[in-house]
């Protein structure tokens, strides 16, 4: 069974050897060293001349890609942590997000800039942060976050070859050494799989929602959200939830992140009335915000109880107990549920 | 090369658009504000006269005289700053954001020029050849991303050439309260070599724009051109903080369309300006009649 | 009767007279222009020296306001225009926001920086927007949001003089030219201004949240809240609910947008039991998702209707009758209002 | 002037300092990762040792060295790695975020470069004639963030000193693929002046640093020291990608210790050499024993 590391890692090669419109720029991602995370092992020595190592200028390689990708390239950035995000704010939010409405629809910007986040590593403040959620109400900008369920290196896969819009692909660290589940891995679940055929520019098969439910359990009383490496933390709640508390709950894992594709929590939310979602970021303005707004907006008195399981809002600490106490575990998504029901 | 009665009509066609904006804004016909490029004509006609067809240009908020010198339709101009669906972008971009075949200018300074370098990276790695030229003013010397760009055009050998606009002053700032050391070793510094010129003229601007362009195409290297030259008008509108009298003189030393213009015969000078005039004031009056965009109308 | 601007104005020389280590740091702010929109006019011949026209270099001139602040300074910064946060989010997120904690509480950043943020004046994509939001979720800054009610100079000047926290200070320019009211002024309406003494870190009088409800009203079916210009949208709608659709609203205005200090919101939620948040910002992960999910959580099914009037997420646009199609006005915060209760 | 065998003394505790880091790390006592500076000792001696008490020091990933030469304490430090409540930050910050009286590091490459030189303004404009110095590396060059400093350090003469230990790699990125041009024209381009020195030796280093630093508190003016270095260890932790001789090389010719510590006598080099190494011992001993912090237990 292949971890998400190497599934994305599969991507990337797949990507370059279909289409040689590919180009990758990042820091230190040149083989022997392959990436801080390896997640581009490999790809300089198939591809070279198409992977860019170089100088560390997170704006200068992000704005150098969109010109490429408004150039007919399909160029992809590693930005070698997510805490980075912020110096290429501005290029993505004033340039790539605006390039196709502002120029009047002329003009497609095909570029995905991949970044690690996350912590529980004991990188402290600067190298731990969980920062998606600044870009998630850029209009213009699809976010998306691979899950350990599914097929995390088709996900990339698309993003870089079929995708003409801009993608933020969020990679947990934590996430990269987990073991790949299908449908069969999980026999404790059951496994569903939505798409969105009637949104406008539909691309079949890409970013799809997942739901899960235990088998033959009865009918959820909870329902949790959540993507990335929370989607695992979230099924080992549920499981303890299901076997130690008898609470049952559904568990929904969108892997878009932005533009909000919301149908599946909500329709997930009218069966169950309760909400509760699960981050790492810290808790204000984080995904769940957004998804607790609209499931109330669209249920109102019918969304019994909302809760949020999420990060204390401090910097990521570097020693390892307060980096524990600071963020969300299965035990705090475990008690909350149990307030919840 | 365009012959001088050709370039004549370039640089005053520039001057007339510009004029007119700044003659129609307070009737209220256009949206927003404007950055007029009265006074630096002889840059974008020098330089922009040398593009072949698959050539790239990245401009900045000062950008109609780009978009004009690159062969951009007056017309598409107007109806853009008036916020009018046939507008190069339909309206919805206004003044400072035009995209037009590969023409591109965004209004967030500095940020234009990581991503002028990338265009001028794909041109060379599709191998098409093509030159990407952009332009940048000495306040946006001030922003970091610059020196990212020049770092990496270096490194990897853009085809690109860095054209700045030193107009000596930024808004309302002048140079010397926001450009320490000089401008070429900026350039020079990173290993980019740089040709500096303080001129209005814009055959003396052709010229080295020449040189420099070659170079970019023929060596698949980054050039920097530095043109000391002129603002005639306000930044925007009727915010500018200089003496009237230095304004006056400027205009009076530097002005592209009067050295240039002194090489046509009058009669035939006379024949363009009413020409141009025409031009312009058609396609002014073209744009006021055309419809404005509704959302209900367009994509979202 | 003062307008916001002159009021902001004022408070500025107020703090320079007052405390030598004020110092301010933007660009073109000198005399005679005295900043982009004139906040700083007077400034730098009343006080040479101590105001700093800089580069073109927001992210540059924040780090530098942030090391002045750190060594004994109370800095303030202009960001000529609110759209070029992007470039500065590194400096407040990475640097600014964490100082105080990740280093143990040993050290204080007194810096308030001030933008202007909105669209309404054709100003195009990259000089209208309304990118609060983005720092919202930061935990570490404080975000402040002057209102034409009350006393928005002394926001300032406590923000400047008394906080030792990082402030953001969000300045919409359609707020400049309204006349500052205060209670007299207000002659429909009912004003009441809460401040939170409990808070650790109290300064009298800061950073209040007003209430407005029209005088001798029936009970409100409905909280409005806002800030900023659109709390004047607001209150406008407010009275045309009231006048020709009998609705009647409590209006609740926070001066601070974060941290989030919601109590004022949910107290009025809790007898209304209607939501309607409203902000300039595109939509998704804006200040009213943070609410609606706060009241959510707090108040479950006591929570009947919830609605967000916010920009569609798009960008700006240049041409005048797109932009008020985008943005949100008086007709959307009645329409929807119409349709909550 | 420290005497030779204090600025031993300096250098070979941060030696012996970071050999016990690197060799403790697997043990798992430290979290997270770490930067050591391992062969570029005689910098942070040879500049640091020049510095007076209100003087400020900007520092960044590579900052223990840093830290140790402007006087930290090493129990301190060794508890902030261990995450301990003792630790100078209480272990919030760990290893890349340190801040120990005029002491501040933090780990996002170049957004340290303005703070510093904020800092060398404020201290400027509060009179206290104090210098700031503040280190970056070859790679951090790479970040725009730096030039808008040395432009605006140079337009409003900050009194600060930057430094660049240039040990011609950055990460795994060998600095050919990262710099173009050249380190010190980067510098005077901007109006600041640049010695520049390739040298492992902490007197050299210490004179050089003399001049510059003298300049810089006389003058109330920025001056860049560019100071060609040596990385004998892995960027961070078992990621070192040149070849094992070159860095065997590296380590025979150019050892800070070596060079200076062939200046003592050998018993007292070796006396030295074990009081340093009881006290670090001591220092890791002793943080070992200390608690650590629990949320509960700090102020939100
Ligand atoms: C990032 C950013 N900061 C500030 C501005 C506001 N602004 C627009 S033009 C301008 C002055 C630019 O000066 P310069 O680069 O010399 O060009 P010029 O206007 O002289 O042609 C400023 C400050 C902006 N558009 N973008
Ligand atoms: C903004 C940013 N980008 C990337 C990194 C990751 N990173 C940490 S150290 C380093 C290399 C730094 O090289 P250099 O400046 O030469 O310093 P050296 O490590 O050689 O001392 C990188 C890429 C970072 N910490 N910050
Ligand atoms: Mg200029
Ligand atoms: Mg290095």
């Amino acid at each position: 069974m292949s971890h998400v590391l190497e599934s994305l890692n599969t991507a990337l090669h797949q990507a370059f050897a279909a289409d040689e419109r590919v180009y990758l720029l990042g820091e230190d991602v040149l083989d022997p060293y392959g990436g801080a995370f390896k997640v581009t092992r490999g790809l300089s020595s198939a591809f070279p001349g198409r992977v860019l190592t170089t100088p560390i200028s997170e704006a200068g390689i992000t704005g150098i890609a969109a010109g490429m990708a408004l150039r007919g390239l399909r160029p992809v950035v590693e930005i070698m942590f997510g805490d980075f995000m912020t110096l290429v704010a501005d290029q993505l939010t004033n340039h790539i997000a605006k390039f196709r409405w502002m120029y009047n629809d002329q003009v497609r910007v095909p570029l995905v800039l991949r970044t690690p986040m996350g912590g529980r590593r004991g990188y402290g403040p600067t190298h731990s942060q969980t920062l998606e959620k600044m870009f998630l109400g850029v209009p213009g900008l699809r976010v998306l976050a691979p899950c350990w369920i599914g097929d995390p290196g088709r996900l990339l896969a698309q993003a870089i070859l079929e995708d003409d819009e801009p993608v933020i692909f969020i990679e947990n660290k934590l996430l990269y050494l987990l073991p790949v589940q299908d449908e069969n891995a999980l026999p404790e679940f059951a496994l569903t799989s939505i798409t969105y055929p009637r949104l406008p520019e539909y691309i079949p098969g890409y970013a799809p929602t997942y739901s899960l439910k235990i088998n033959q359990a009865p009918a959820a009383s909870l329902t949790l959200a959540a993507y990335g490496y929370m989607a695992e933390l979230a099924r080992q709640a549920a499981l303890r939830l299901a076997y130690e508390h008898e609470i049952f709950v559904e568990l929904v894992i969108p892997t878009q992140l932005a533009p909000f594709e919301t149908e599946p929590i909500i329709a997930s939310v009218r069966r169950t009335g309760r909400l509760l979602t699960i981050e790492e970021g810290t808790l204000s303005l984080g995904w769940g915000a957004e998804l607790q707004a609209r499931c109330a907006e669209v249920l109102g008195p019918r969304l019994r109880a909302a809760c949020r399981v999420a990060a204390a809002e401090l910097p990521v600490p570097a020693s390892g107990g307060l980096e524990t106490e600071i963020l969300p575990d299965v035990n705090h998504i475990v008690q909350t549920a149990q307030r919840m029901v | 090369m365009p012959d001088n009665i050709e370039l004549y009509r370039r640089l005053y066609r520039i001057r007339n658009f510009e004029e007119t904006v700044l003659d129609e804004f307070p009737s209220g016909v256009f949206f927003g504000t404007t950055h007029t490029y009265l006074g630096q004509e002889a840059n974008a006609v020098g330089v922009l006269s040398h593009l072949q067809p698959d050539d790239v240009v990245v401009s900045n908020h000062r950008c109609h005289g780009h978009y004009l010198a690159y062969g951009g339709d007056l017309h598409g101009l107007f109806a853009e700053l008036m916020g009018r669906s046939t507008g190069v972008c339909g309206g919805r971009g206004g003044s400072q954001h035009l995209h037009w075949r590969n023409f591109y200018s965004n209004g967030v300074l500095g940020g234009t020029v990581p991503l002028a370098t990338g265009m001028a990276l794909a041109e060379k790695m599709r191998s098409s050849r093509a030159v990407t030229v952009t332009f940048l003013g000495d306040g946006t010397l001030g922003e970091g991303v610059v020196y990212e760009s020049l770092n990496i055009a270096s490194l990897w050998q853009a085809p690109i050439l860095y054209v700045v606009e030193n107009n000596r002053i930024a808004q309302t700032t002048s140079i010397d309260l926001a450009v320490a050391g000089n401008i070429p070793s900026r350039f020079t510094a990173f290993g980019i070599p740089c040709l500096e010129m303080d001129s209005s003229d814009v055959l003396e601007i052709y010229t080295a724009a020449a040189r420099l362009i070659g170079e970019v195409r023929e060596q698949a290297a980054p050039r920097a051109l530095i043109l000391h030259t002129c603002r005639f008008g306000p930044h925007s509108k009727g915010d500018d903080t200089r003496s009237p009298e230095q304004v006056v003189q400027l205009r009076r030393e530097r002005d592209p369309i009067t050295i240039h213009g002194s090489r046509l015969d009058s009669a035939v000078r006379m024949q363009v300006d009413v020409s141009i005039r025409e031009e312009v004031t058609q396609a002014f009056e073209r744009a006021l009649a055309d419809p404005k965009p509704v959302l209900s109308s367009i994509a979202g």
